[in-house]
């Protein structure tokens, strides 16, 4: 009487991948971040992450604080655990560069994903993924002038978080009619009606972006209660968004495949032990941006359900 | 430890089974041996005293009584049975009320809210404080000991000391059921508002409720006692009945014979009004000590 | 125990009737009214779209989030106790029963109720660690805040993969269970001739108005209330004439658990999913809707309607400072300048009552 | 008010000027007047006793005088500026010491950082605290009071009743200066103790301090007080020395006479053995509660 | 005043001699020393690297990070005050050096002042505002860390333009403050002919260890530090004997103002830039280590040196699970647990104490 639609029996697909696994020796990474914990975006990073280790044989190290002081200290500690390779993120270079430098000094390769595009190199990194977010913020600026909108607010739900300002700073830059509202991203209900306040009090703004999936989901809720008529674009993606935009109550997020940011860290540290490779060749790879829109949703959509995109 | 044969012997005989006896029961907190081979017992329509110094144990003494520390040592037995309380629920629920020093009262409470704490007066089908009729008999109750507290309404804490005792007390007497403790209640108390304790404590007696009462007024307890107990640093120093001693004699037990002379002595050779006086009147000042306490 | 002893005594005339109006004032709530009102007026003057009718339900709609669990972060504070894991026993409720009615493919009203187990569970568990212990609450509940910070994460990754829980919104009792907890309604009315409207009132204002005067009336007009004033006011009293100080502290924090539950429950429906990482930092939020609102911190004082103030205050502030439209960057600042003038207000008041 | 003749010729003529001189001075709290135009002068050498019932004011006079409240109308003047204190300090400062009926003590700090609280002795250019001396004056001064406090290193809050009255008033007494205020020190002591602070008092008269003494115990105001006054409902209702007023006397006036009567009587007809007896020993009770309070 | 009474106390025999172990385990920090003893064991048994000497200065320097701080939370809680604004102030003081030396193009050294002014200015704020308006500190320091937060960002976008203040890296006195404030040395040393080392040691666990005697010294030997206990246990009392309330609190708020500007000396040093949005939520954490430490909440009671033992639990657990490799998803379940252990650890070690 109890058993019920939906839910997990429905999920009938097999695991995908499998796969074989690398004989090489088994080697232990650390991979450290400036994440809270729970945020979806990470997520995604750290599951390309286990994924390469998985079929690297690499024992993988997951940890992160948002704090500068702390991330630089759990730097500290891979050294410490003379572990054989370090991905981390600059976001807050200042803070962690001189320790990454220390690991490079101890001979722990370290590659760089996300955050710290422009101090990779100097800090000693072998290779950086990830994209530039002021880039990508200006690129959702060139989208939203190209479709002709009005006025914009640009969502911040971690206040004084480096990227997320830097994404704001680069929206504004091509798109000059941008205010920027603040929310709390542990609180999903407050976060929406603060957006709605905000949609209520400036009526001309017909454009919402937001800067991680679950806000842009929770924007079209508060779009709802509004009766505001603007339309939402993001930064990231995860599997609800991915039905959003097919849905269209999303109308594009901003693409930085952050699966592929967490696999590259890791696989090439592998690769570079084993082989001496770097990927990018010393130069930056960059994984975004990249718009998906209702024109190309289908292609990711499959991946998306796998909770890989 | 003095035991008086008059006593002995009616400890051997009397009709009455003591309601609560204690049988060398010691407590000790931590490393204080407060308490050490005490034996006392309390009867139904009895005055039993508990006297001495400060600090000799008393009011550990009756906390173990009302359940509000457990005893290390010994054995408590209430209406026949051993017990060891494990909370003042308990000792209530024996009929056990009690009136203690640090008066029990939560501050931030009204006065009448905490005279019927913890036995609240409901009406109705869903439990609703019967608000009224506490107050009234709160009312009246501290009417009829002689205290005027203006405002019900108004929080404890704000009330002057003597005030809060009269509440512990009025509160104690109303809902006693079999024995009634009481740790110094006249201590902070008006003349007339002792008077009215002391009636009262006569009362409960009359009504057949074994009593309780520490005090360090020999006179108050030379006044009520049917029976004197006096405790001298956690240890049983005298135990004896009415009959067998004279006040001046408990007086002397009580500050430790000796040196209360030597003190008494000191203070009849002060003049009280040796400095400043009002012209023409001086004259010799009766001040015995061990006459007026 | 009857006597005919009454010594009457000599008319006391010292104190002067106090007029209805400054009785009223030191209620422990009207303070919070009071500053609730010049937070209003402010926002009126200084932001428009506040002065509109369809405003107020969002605005409501805020101060219920807030104050669905300030209700019972009040009750336990006049209880003398704090709550640190209120914030995320709630996204454990909703966790709870997001993954179970998912992972067991059951009808979504079994996920309900287990939910309401766990967060019950939750709250007995901290009452009685608490108990056991004797260490302060606020220890004991940050130790439960990082278990279940931990545990949200961790068991939900395992169970669904990811760092939320699954959405249920196709499964059978979704919509019933949606109408109970996270539904919504629009009213129109008339006064005065005027119609105003539409207003959209979510259901989850009008269980937190039912909840606030039930627990209001529990608090003011029953025997437990009394003893949660009691054992708040001082613990070592109210244990001395008999009150069960275990049992009312314990059952408090289950009360909280209850409410966890119910909030969670709304989260769950008005989203269909849960964010794993979600109520961090909200707990403080309730202590600071209490604590406007008129609750001691050392407990024995408080009121269940001045928490609802104090939540409608930082609900009111909160959306105020985006209804005025200044600059976000300051967002912070405004709210920490209202929140310490609307207590200052309220300080002002009870001390002008308290001298009439 | 009744003001003796004898004492308003004083007031006139003495040759010491009150040291703290209150006149016509009011103090409510919020809507409770609980002072009315109470006039008190205190002078060097001099036991002022405050006397009265529960609640009339005494407290809240005393508080005035050390600082704690500060008072609504009329005016106080200490060696003769008019002050309105703002804070205890200074009143300390202007010699003031006090006894509190509610102590006082920091419940978590031991017995010899109470002791010293506020007046530490330093020693050595860094003003490190002299502990050792500390704690050697405490335990003076306490064994002195004839108290025994095992531990001096023990929080404050887990002494007797009694005993940590002592430390309040050994304090007071010890950095008493000029005037040395005392609410109700006696209420808590054992006979030993207060017989110990009552010579304590004469003896700071005798050092040329002005007291004041606060006491529910009519014996002991009478047995060292040179000038009575009594408050009744927050007002002065008797104002007298001692040359003009006999024991008797000023126990009626304390209990408001009439009502103290009744309440004797009553009393008187208490038999205090009346349920338990040892066997054949009954008689009659001596116990006339105007004769030993 | 002199006495010849003697009245000779009968010989008191009824306390038995307590053992020195018995007395050293009764004081407020033991407890949690034998907790942390228990959590390093632990993580010896399960985290390898915990086994190297090496990492002890990780360990180190990350219970320095939060133990600086919670030396003054530590002195304001026996005070019997909180302050919330704790952490925030840190990265208000960091980003005042910071932005005031790169605007003004002034040396380092005159940010550092200015820096030192305002941290000492808003601590004097909280206090002063605290004693003025009587409102629970709780409430006022709330105030300023939601207004601080506000400023942080405010402020700092407007002066350099971006969310983190500018890099005074190549300044003129950067290197010598950062000598003080930030460096580090490595030292190696020999134990029973057995070398340890290379260990890096942070200027910052110097200071720290400093900082810990000194505060430690205050409270216990100097007149300040039994008018901090008083004030803290029965503010009234403290009063009534003539202790000055006032100055003691305040001063107490510009003592914490004084150590956040110390941190965010650190913090600008160690990073030569400050993030604005950084130091939320850090409040709560010296709040733990001062009561994981022994500090009760109610105030009156605690230590310094136990908060510093707080600060190593915490830093202890931090790290210890990853040094021990565990599934970062549980971490803050493990971290719950650890501090849960460590007070109940603590409790049990101070309740045999109590009673031997
Ligand atoms: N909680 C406690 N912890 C440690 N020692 C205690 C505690 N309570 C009481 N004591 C000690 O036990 C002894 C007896 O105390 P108790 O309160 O029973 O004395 P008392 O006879 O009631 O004195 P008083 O007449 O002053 O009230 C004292 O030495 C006191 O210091
Ligand atoms: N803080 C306060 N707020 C309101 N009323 C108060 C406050 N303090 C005292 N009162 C009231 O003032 C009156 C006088 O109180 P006070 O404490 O001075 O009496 P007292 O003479 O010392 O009595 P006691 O002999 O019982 O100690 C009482 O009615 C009391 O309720
Ligand atoms: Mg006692
Ligand atoms: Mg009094």
């Amino acid at each position: 009487a109890c058993s019920s639609s939906g839910g997990k029996q429905e999920e009938q697909k097999a695991d995908g991948g499998g796969g074989n696994v690398a004989n090489t020796p088994r080697m232990k990474i650390a991979f450290i971040t400036h994440a809270a914990p729970g945020d979806t975006f990470w997520d995604l990073v750290r599951k390309g992450a286990e994924a390469a280790a998985a079929k690297d044989n690499v024992e993988l190290q997951y940890s992160g604080d948002p704090e500068g002081a702390n991330q630089a200290n759990l730097v500290q500690t891979a050294i410490d655990a003379r572990v054989d390779g370090i991905a981390v993120t600059l976001a807050k270079p200042d803070a962690v560069s001189a320790n990454v430098k220390k690991a490079v000094a101890a001979g722990i390769p370290v590659t760089v994903l996300n955050g710290g595009i422009e101090q990779w190199k100097a800090a000693g990194a072998i290779a950086y993924f990830g994209q530039d977010e002021r880039i990508a913020g200006q690129a959702a600026g060139e989208k939203l002038t190209q479709i002709g909108a009005k006025k914009a607010v640009c969502v911040i739900h971690e206040q004084g978080n480096v990227g997320l300002e830097a994404r704001c700073q680069g929206l504004k830059d091509k798109f000059p009619t941008v205010e920027n509202v603040y929310i709390t991203g542990t609180d999903m209900p407050g976060s929406t009606t603060t957006m709605t306040s905000k949609l209520q009090q400036d009526k001309a703004v017909d454009y919402v972006v937001t800067l991680g999936a679950p806000f842009a989901i929770a924007a079209v809720k508060a779009v709802k209660d509004s009766g505001s008529s603007a339309k939402i674009g993001t930064f990231d993606t995860n599997k609800d968004l991915v039905g959003a935009i097919k849905e269209g109550t999303v109308e594009w997020a901003v693409d930085q495949q952050p699966y592929l940011q967490g696999y590259l860290a890791v696989d090439n540290l592998w690769l570079y032990k084993t082989n001496g490779n770097t990927i990018g060749g010393g130069k930056a790879t960059l994984t975004g941006p990249a718009f998906i829109d209702k024109t190309n949703v289908a292609a990711v959509e499959k991946f998306a359900a796998n909770g890989t995109r | 430890m003095t035991t008086t044969r008059a006593f002995a012997d009616e400890a051997a005989s009397s009709p009455t089974t003591p309601i609560v006896h204690l049988e060398n029961v010691g407590k000790s907190y931590g490393n204080v041996h407060a308490l050490r081979d005490v034996t006392l017992a309390v009867r139904q329509g009895e005055i039993t005293c508990v006297l001495g110094d400060n600090g000799a144990g008393k009011s550990t003494l009756i906390k173990i009584v009302s359940g509000l520390h457990d005893y290390n040592s010994g054995t408590m037995s209430v209406n026949g049975q051993a017990r060891h309380f494990s909370s003042p629920r308990e000792a209530l629920d024996s009929g056990i009320a009690t009136v203690y020093q640090d008066l029990a009262l939560a501050p931030l409470m009204s006065v009448w809210r905490n005279f019927f704490l913890g036995n609240e007066v409901t009406k109705g089908p869903f439990k609703v404080l019967d608000t009224a009729t506490m107050k009234r008999i709160a009312d009246e109750e501290l009417t009829k000991m002689g205290i005027s507290i203006p405002n019900l309404e108004q929080p404890v804490g704000m009330l002057s000391g003597g005030q809060r005792q009269c509440i512990a007390i009025a509160r104690a007497i109303y809902f006693g059921a079999k024995v009634l403790v009481l740790d110094e209640p006249t201590a902070a108390l008006g003349v007339n508002q002792s008077g009215v304790v002391l009636k009262y404590i006569v009362k409960a007696r009359d009504a057949g409720l074994g009593v309780v009462f520490i005090t360090h007024n020999p006179h108050h307890a030379y006044l009520v006692g049917n029976h004197f107990v006096v405790l001298k640093l956690g240890r049983v120093a005298l135990d004896t009945h009415r009959a067998d001693i004279t006040l001046e004699q408990l007086t002397n037990e009580m500050a430790g014979g000796a040196e209360l002379e030597a003190l008494s002595h000191e203070l009849r050779g002060i003049d009280a009004g040796a400095v400043v006086r009002p012209t023409g009147k001086a004259g010799p000042i009766e001040s015995p000590l061990e006459k007026h306490d | 125990m009857a006597s005919t002893l009454v010594a009457p005594p000599a008319t006391d005339d010292r104190v002067s009737r106090r007029s209805l109006g400054a009785r009223l004032l030191s209620r422990p709530e009207i303070g919070s009214l009071v500053g609730a009102a010049v937070i209003l007026v402010f926002f009126l003057v200084v932001a428009p779209p506040f002065r509109e009718i369809t405003t107020t339900g969002t605005i409501l709609y805020q101060a219920a989030l807030i104050g669905m669990m300030a209700v019972p972060v009040a009750l336990l504070m006049v209880g003398g106790e704090f709550d640190l894991s209120a914030g995320v026993a709630v996204t454990t409720a909703g966790l709870t029963g997001g993954l179970f009615a998912y992972q067991f493919s059951v009808n979504v009203w079994v996920g309900v109720l287990v939910a309401l187990v766990v967060a019950i569970g939750v709250g007995a568990f901290n009452g009685w660690l608490l108990m056991r212990t004797g260490l302060p609450s606020f220890l004991v509940t940050l130790g439960t805040f990082f278990i279940l910070q931990g545990l949200n994460l961790g068991v939900t990754r395992i169970l669904s993969g990811t760092v939320s829980s699954n959405s249920i919104r196709d499964m059978d009792g979704f919509s019933s269970a949606q109408a109970v907890f996270a539904s919504e309604f629009v009213v129109k009315f008339r006064i005065l001739g005027i119609g105003f409207g539409p207003l959209t009132i979510k259901i989850l204002v009008i269980w937190w108005i039912l909840f606030v005067v039930l627990a209001s009336w529990v608090l003011l007009r029953t025997k437990i209330g009394n003893w949660i004033f009691a054992v708040g006011g001082d613990a070592a009293a109210a244990r001395a004439v008999g009150v069960p100080v275990k049992k009312v502290k314990i059952g408090l924090f289950m009360t909280v658990g209850f409410f966890a539950w119910f909030s969670g429950m709304h989260l769950l429906f008005s989203q269909s999913s849960v964010q794993s990482g979600e109520g961090v930092g909200k707990e403080f939020i309730y202590i600071i809707a209490a604590v406007v609102g008129g609750c001691l911190l050392t407990g024995g004082y408080g009121s269940i309607a001045g928490s609802a103030v104090g939540a409608l205050i930082f609900g009111m502030t909160q959306l105020g400072v985006v209804y005025a439209g200044w600059n976000a960057d300051w967002f912070r600042a405004f709210l920490g300048l209202m929140l310490l003038l609307a207590t200052i207000v309220n300080l002002v008041v009870k001390n002008r009552a308290d001298l009439r």
